[in-house]
């Protein structure tokens, strides 16, 4: 039977709180609701009010108190709502959620995965589309990762559970009803890895979380054209599989990243510079950023224009491939 | 060592019980605390009020279900604290919102297709706040008390005797924001209120898992301000205590806190589904103490109310409704070029690439529907 | 429409006084509500904590002076509010401390010269708080509150009978962060307990300008709290004060704020410039609150401190100064490559070019000294 | 008479605030005592308690009522004490402050300065000493600028005082003593351009704020070996100055970013991906980045081994030369 992401979410969610009773699950609503998006539905029933709760609604409180929790012993889970939601945790995340492992010299463990549903697609108001992953990569002592697929959503929440480094965890809200037909429990690659989801011969498009599915949809897309597209699903964004990109890109000459977040100092950014430096002799054509623009995320009815899609990644290939 | 005492901490201790004019039954009673005079002109316009704004509430979940709305959050059972709250401000005084202030958006005088075109997903706002004094929704809870508390310093620098009013949630009251623009205000003497309306969930959270204050009016206490109580449902008694906070903030008092007490009888969202975390019965008995038949047993017992004034409200509400329901559907598209137009005051050096792209983008799906059709 | 009340509000008012057992001229009285039995040598022990923390503090401070130190954050005059709370703790209760906790740290056991790292700049922390459950100095104001709440959320969860304490200042009352600590303890009934100690400044603001609030203890009201205040230059109300609230919250009664009225008598940091917003005449009237001097008094009064006994402290107190001097001294620098050592629990992935460039300047500077000599 | 950096930074506060009643200046300890680092020494002895006063400790309080001051009319200038205290105001910059201007269709001015002394090199602790910049040009509505001199320092805080749009001004805390023979008021170039500050052949080193004076340093010492560089001061980091940057790669065919921000998603990727998509014929050799570790930053004693300086750029000035 298939399961969507969010149901392999929620099943990671259950299985980790069954094999270690130091996981808790906290936030706004995912309690009794089971959060707005149902991921962590049944949590609060099968495992009591004190493994998974409901906080009062105060972002920087509910990272804060993870990390005591954390200080504590207990492995806590912590959901901010939305992305938008995120930021008022800004100052625990960063200042300390990052740098207490650091400045302890690893006295001090702090093993909290943060889940933040995030991007847009599905016609949500403002605040509620954001693409803030360019704020937690670029802060050293967080690990970042984004599933493009429900076997990843799965595999990968398990490991960031698992992990004593914090997790910042974006769940590509608009990829929860994605389907598919995997077992679960399933094991997938390392959470460091990149993984080469198609292989091709004529561009590289490296692409995470919401956007694999549509540049896999484009790899599809260019066939019709003559191109051949290889698509690199990045996995983890902190840190940043580079030897699985750039012997992508050595192969095929070019590059094209994708991402929803704004094209300036997005993650665009970092790889365009990594692969020019690593693979310099091998490029081809610049590396190209198919993104939103550098803009507030806009309303609902303009996402369409804003998102990067097929056309959009099209329209790069055949530039890349026009030098 | 100093031992600040600027107020009788026992005077900032809010009453027991929240202030009540007006029974469930209609009955009318005096406070000696907060006297009001209402003609029986007011008393009409305020149910009036009330029940226009319930009526295109209740189209705008209507415009949502057929798919016009991408949400609509509604303030079914709010009114009374709403227009209650609302009717006691004056023109020049400044409202910032929640994004459930439908009926004090009413009383402002902002077009409700207007405040819609968020949910709508047009833009992101409909609204020109300076014209009616109504800032823009905030979504991000708690976060707009500080731009009242800023309006509100700005005012008081100035020697400009106007008010701002925060209306937040009681969900919000947890909020860093809400507690810093509290400060903020106590400690600058600025003329703001911080309305909280208590409808007794934030989402699917309950009061009781958002504070264990005896009440949400005793959060005054820690920032010097008077913690006002007021059943929310009572308009009257809305009125009268708001206006209380309005006056006393306009001659210089400073701020204040309002706690009204009412009760979200719609689903937190359309996108939401109540029966998760409450009960039928809990919903039938807050019915009870709806804010618009209370008033309008007021009305029918002093004989204010006849069938001609009820249909030429009937009749109000409809037309607000139906210009509502129009104003949605024909709400143009917003033009996509105006992603670029907005961002910068003085934009140069930003977005030209940007701009360039989406029109190369626009230009070619035009040419490709052309060589469709 | 729920109308919460948990706890008598009435109740939950601080006393108008702060709670004071002893009075500068060294006059001990009772307080009937906050019983304190103190043996003499308990009363000789206190004396002789806050004399050795004075005289450490001003050795850091000459360490600063002299280059060894960039930076050093005096807890001169706040002796009694910290001594005293911390020996209201067990030994299984937990400590987060901002930056001004020497005297609370030297209660705890940790090593001041490993403390002082941080202002050395030798490295970040210089002590593991798992050893003596005194966690990191915490810089940004009132994120700490937060992690106590947490910490004790997590006690409570498991059923064991621990409670920790945030150390912050008057101006953190202002921070969101404190708020949301607060609320938070309160909710989960948590065993916290937030310690303002209320030097009356935040660098360069006063108290007045930090809260209109009738008392700092006031804040604790809009959590359904207790807050209690104590004159922190009182060693033994704030033993007894502090006493009272753990007491409680071990035994369930959930989490307090304590408000201890002291003065900062050094400037706020060693860079900072106190001239420039306080006087002579306030440092001096301060300085006759003394909390070392009170407890000399007392001890006098009751003949428990002779010349030999008065020998054997300052012996101590030598002794552990130059202890810290030594040790500050001898500190290595450290070890550069340590930089990459701490930031994850499982490196791999990253730093690996970052610890290769700095590898290879490492080895480039070590060849060219060697070059040079 | 020689004038430091904090003196011209001080001296603009002075005539923006003699100039304009409407602006306000406002912080933790910018009133009587002028400020941390006496940047607002005098403003509030001269414009009084309502024009320069001390706020409530509250950093999301600072920036949040700075946009209603700003609704209201005002033109606030507000002081973040360090870098490391800017965190708890990221939701109110990030969702409203970067935002309102856009979201409300042009009809909310929102023309407030934030200022924010950042960078290290002055031996100080924890959080006092960091480059934030990475989160502020990621977000779009904000402009963001640092001076490299004295000179810049007077020029740009006006520009960004009078600017319209939300400025974050980040000071080189390291260069507040940095001394100038300028005369003030001096006029400078437009706050959006960069600056080419010493013209060269072989390398470009791109610079902004305390570094520009490292980029010098390490120009004149390139010309030891026979190496002539060229460094571009970048001045605003948002916009970024795209043309300035690029027209000088063309001609050098090499370049060198600094930044003491950590590496990964900092200024230089941005840079580095822009070039190499603008100048791709023109590079002889990758863009290279003379950064910061992707590492918390370090306690002071190891602050010289952390931060980018001549040394490290002159390692990747050979590197590029090798290419
Ligand atoms: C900072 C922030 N966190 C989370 C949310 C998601 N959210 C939207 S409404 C809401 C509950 C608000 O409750 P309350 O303040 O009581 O207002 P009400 O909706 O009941 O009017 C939450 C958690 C948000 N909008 N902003
Ligand atoms: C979030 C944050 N903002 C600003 C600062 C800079 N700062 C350091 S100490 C201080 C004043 C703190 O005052 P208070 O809380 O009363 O503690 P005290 O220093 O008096 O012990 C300030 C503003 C900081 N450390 N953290
Ligand atoms: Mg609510
Ligand atoms: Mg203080």
């Amino acid at each position: 039977m298939a399961i969507t992401m969010a149901q392999a979410l929620n099943r990671a969610l259950h299985d980790a709180m069954a094999d270690d009773d130091r996981v808790l699950m906290f936030g706004e609503d995912v309690g009794r609701l089971g959060g707005v998006f149902r991921v962590t539905d049944g949590l609060h029933a099968t495992y009591g009010e004190q493994r998974c709760f409901d906080t009062p609604l105060a972002e920087s409180g509910i990272v804060g108190t993870a990390i005591g929790l954390a200080m504590y012993g207990y492995r806590p889970v912590a959901e901010m709502q939305f992305d938008g939601f995120s930021y008022p945790a800004f100052e625990q995340i960063v200042s300390h959620l990052a740098k207490l492992r650091n400045r302890s010299r690893g006295a001090i463990s702090l093993p909290v995965t943060i889940r933040i549903p995030y991007g847009g697609g599905i016609g949500a108001v403002e605040h509620h589309s954001e693409s803030p992953e360019t704020y937690w990569v670029h802060t050293a002592g967080l690990k970042v990762v984004s599933p493009g697929n429900p076997e990843d959503a799965y595999g990968l929440l398990r490991e960031a559970v698992a992990s004593d480094d914090p997790v910042v965890f974006l769940e590509p809200k608009r990829r929860y009803w994605m389907r598919s037909e995997a077992q679960l429990p399933v094991e997938v690659a390392p959470m460091r890895q990149a993984e080469v989801r198609r292989e091709g011969r004529d561009v590289t498009v490296l692409a995470y979380g919401p956007m694999v599915r549509t540049a896999l949809d484009a790899a599809d897309a260019a066939e019709a054209e003559g191109w051949s597209l290889e698509v690199v699903d990045l996995r983890s964004l902190s840190p940043l599989d580079t030897d699985t990109i750039v012997a992508s890109v050595q192969r095929t000459g070019r590059a094209i990243v994708v991402h929803e977040a704004p094209r300036t100092l997005g993650m665009g950014a970092e790889v365009a510079a990594r692969v020019q430096e690593q693979a310099f002799y091998h490029l081809e054509a610049p590396v190209l950023r198919a993104t939103g623009f550098d803009t507030p995320y806009p309303p609902a009815k303009l996402e369409g224009y804003w998102l990067p899609d097929v056309e959009r990644i099209l329209d790069l290939v055949e530039r890349a491939m026009g030098y | 060592m100093t031992d600040q005492h600027r107020v009788d901490p026992e005077r900032l201790l809010p009453p027991a019980e929240p202030v009540r004019l007006l029974e469930p039954d209609g009955t009318l009673h005096e406070h000696p605390d907060f006297p009001l005079a209402v003609e029986p002109e007011q008393l009409r316009d305020l149910y009036r009020r009330m029940v226009i704004t319930r009526r295109v509430d209740r189209e705008a979940i209507n415009l949502q279900r057929q798919g016009q709305l991408a949400l609509h959050a509604s303030c079914l059972g709010q009114e009374g604290a709403q227009i209650g709250s609302a009717l006691a401000l004056a023109d020049e005084d400044w409202v910032f919102p929640s994004y459930r202030e439908l009926g004090v958006a009413m009383v402002r005088g902002v077009d409700p297709a207007g405040l819609l075109h968020v949910w709508r997903g047009t833009w992101l706002s409909g609204h020109d706040p300076y014209e009616t004094n109504f800032a823009l929704m905030s979504i991000p809870i708690g976060t707009q008390a500080l731009h009242a508390a800023g309006f509100a310093m700005g005012a008081r620098f100035d020697d400009n005797p106007i008010v701002t009013i925060a209306y937040v949630g009681d969900g919000a009251t947890s909020e860093g924001d809400l507690h810093e623009g509290c400060n903020f205000a106590a400690v600058f003497e600025a003329p703001a209120i911080f309305f909280v309306q208590n409808n007794q969930y934030a989402i699917s959270v309950p009061l009781e898992q958002q504070t264990h204050a005896p009440t949400l009016a005793h959060k005054a206490v820690g920032y010097g301000m008077p913690g006002y109580r007021c059943d929310g449902n009572d308009v009257l008694a809305t009125l009268a205590v708001t206006r209380r906070a309005v006056e006393r903030a306009r001659d210089g008092g400073g701020p204040a806190l309002i706690e009204a007490l009412t009760y979200r009888m719609e689903a937190h969202t359309t996108s939401d589904d109540p029966s998760r975390y409450r009960t039928q019965e809990e919903l039938e008995e807050a019915a009870r103490t709806d804010p618009i038949a209370r008033m309008r047993n007021l009305l029918q017992r002093r004989e204010l109310l006849d069938d001609d004034l009820e249909e030429r409200i009937e009749q109000e509400a409809r037309d607000a409704s139906a210009a509502l329901r129009a104003d949605v559907y024909e709400a143009p598209h917003g033009d996509p070029m105006e992603l670029f137009e907005h961002v910068y005051a003085d934009p140069r050096g930003h977005l030209e690439d940007h701009t360039a792209l989406l029109r190369a983008e626009l230009d070619a799906e035009a040419a490709a529907g052309e060589g469709e059709s």
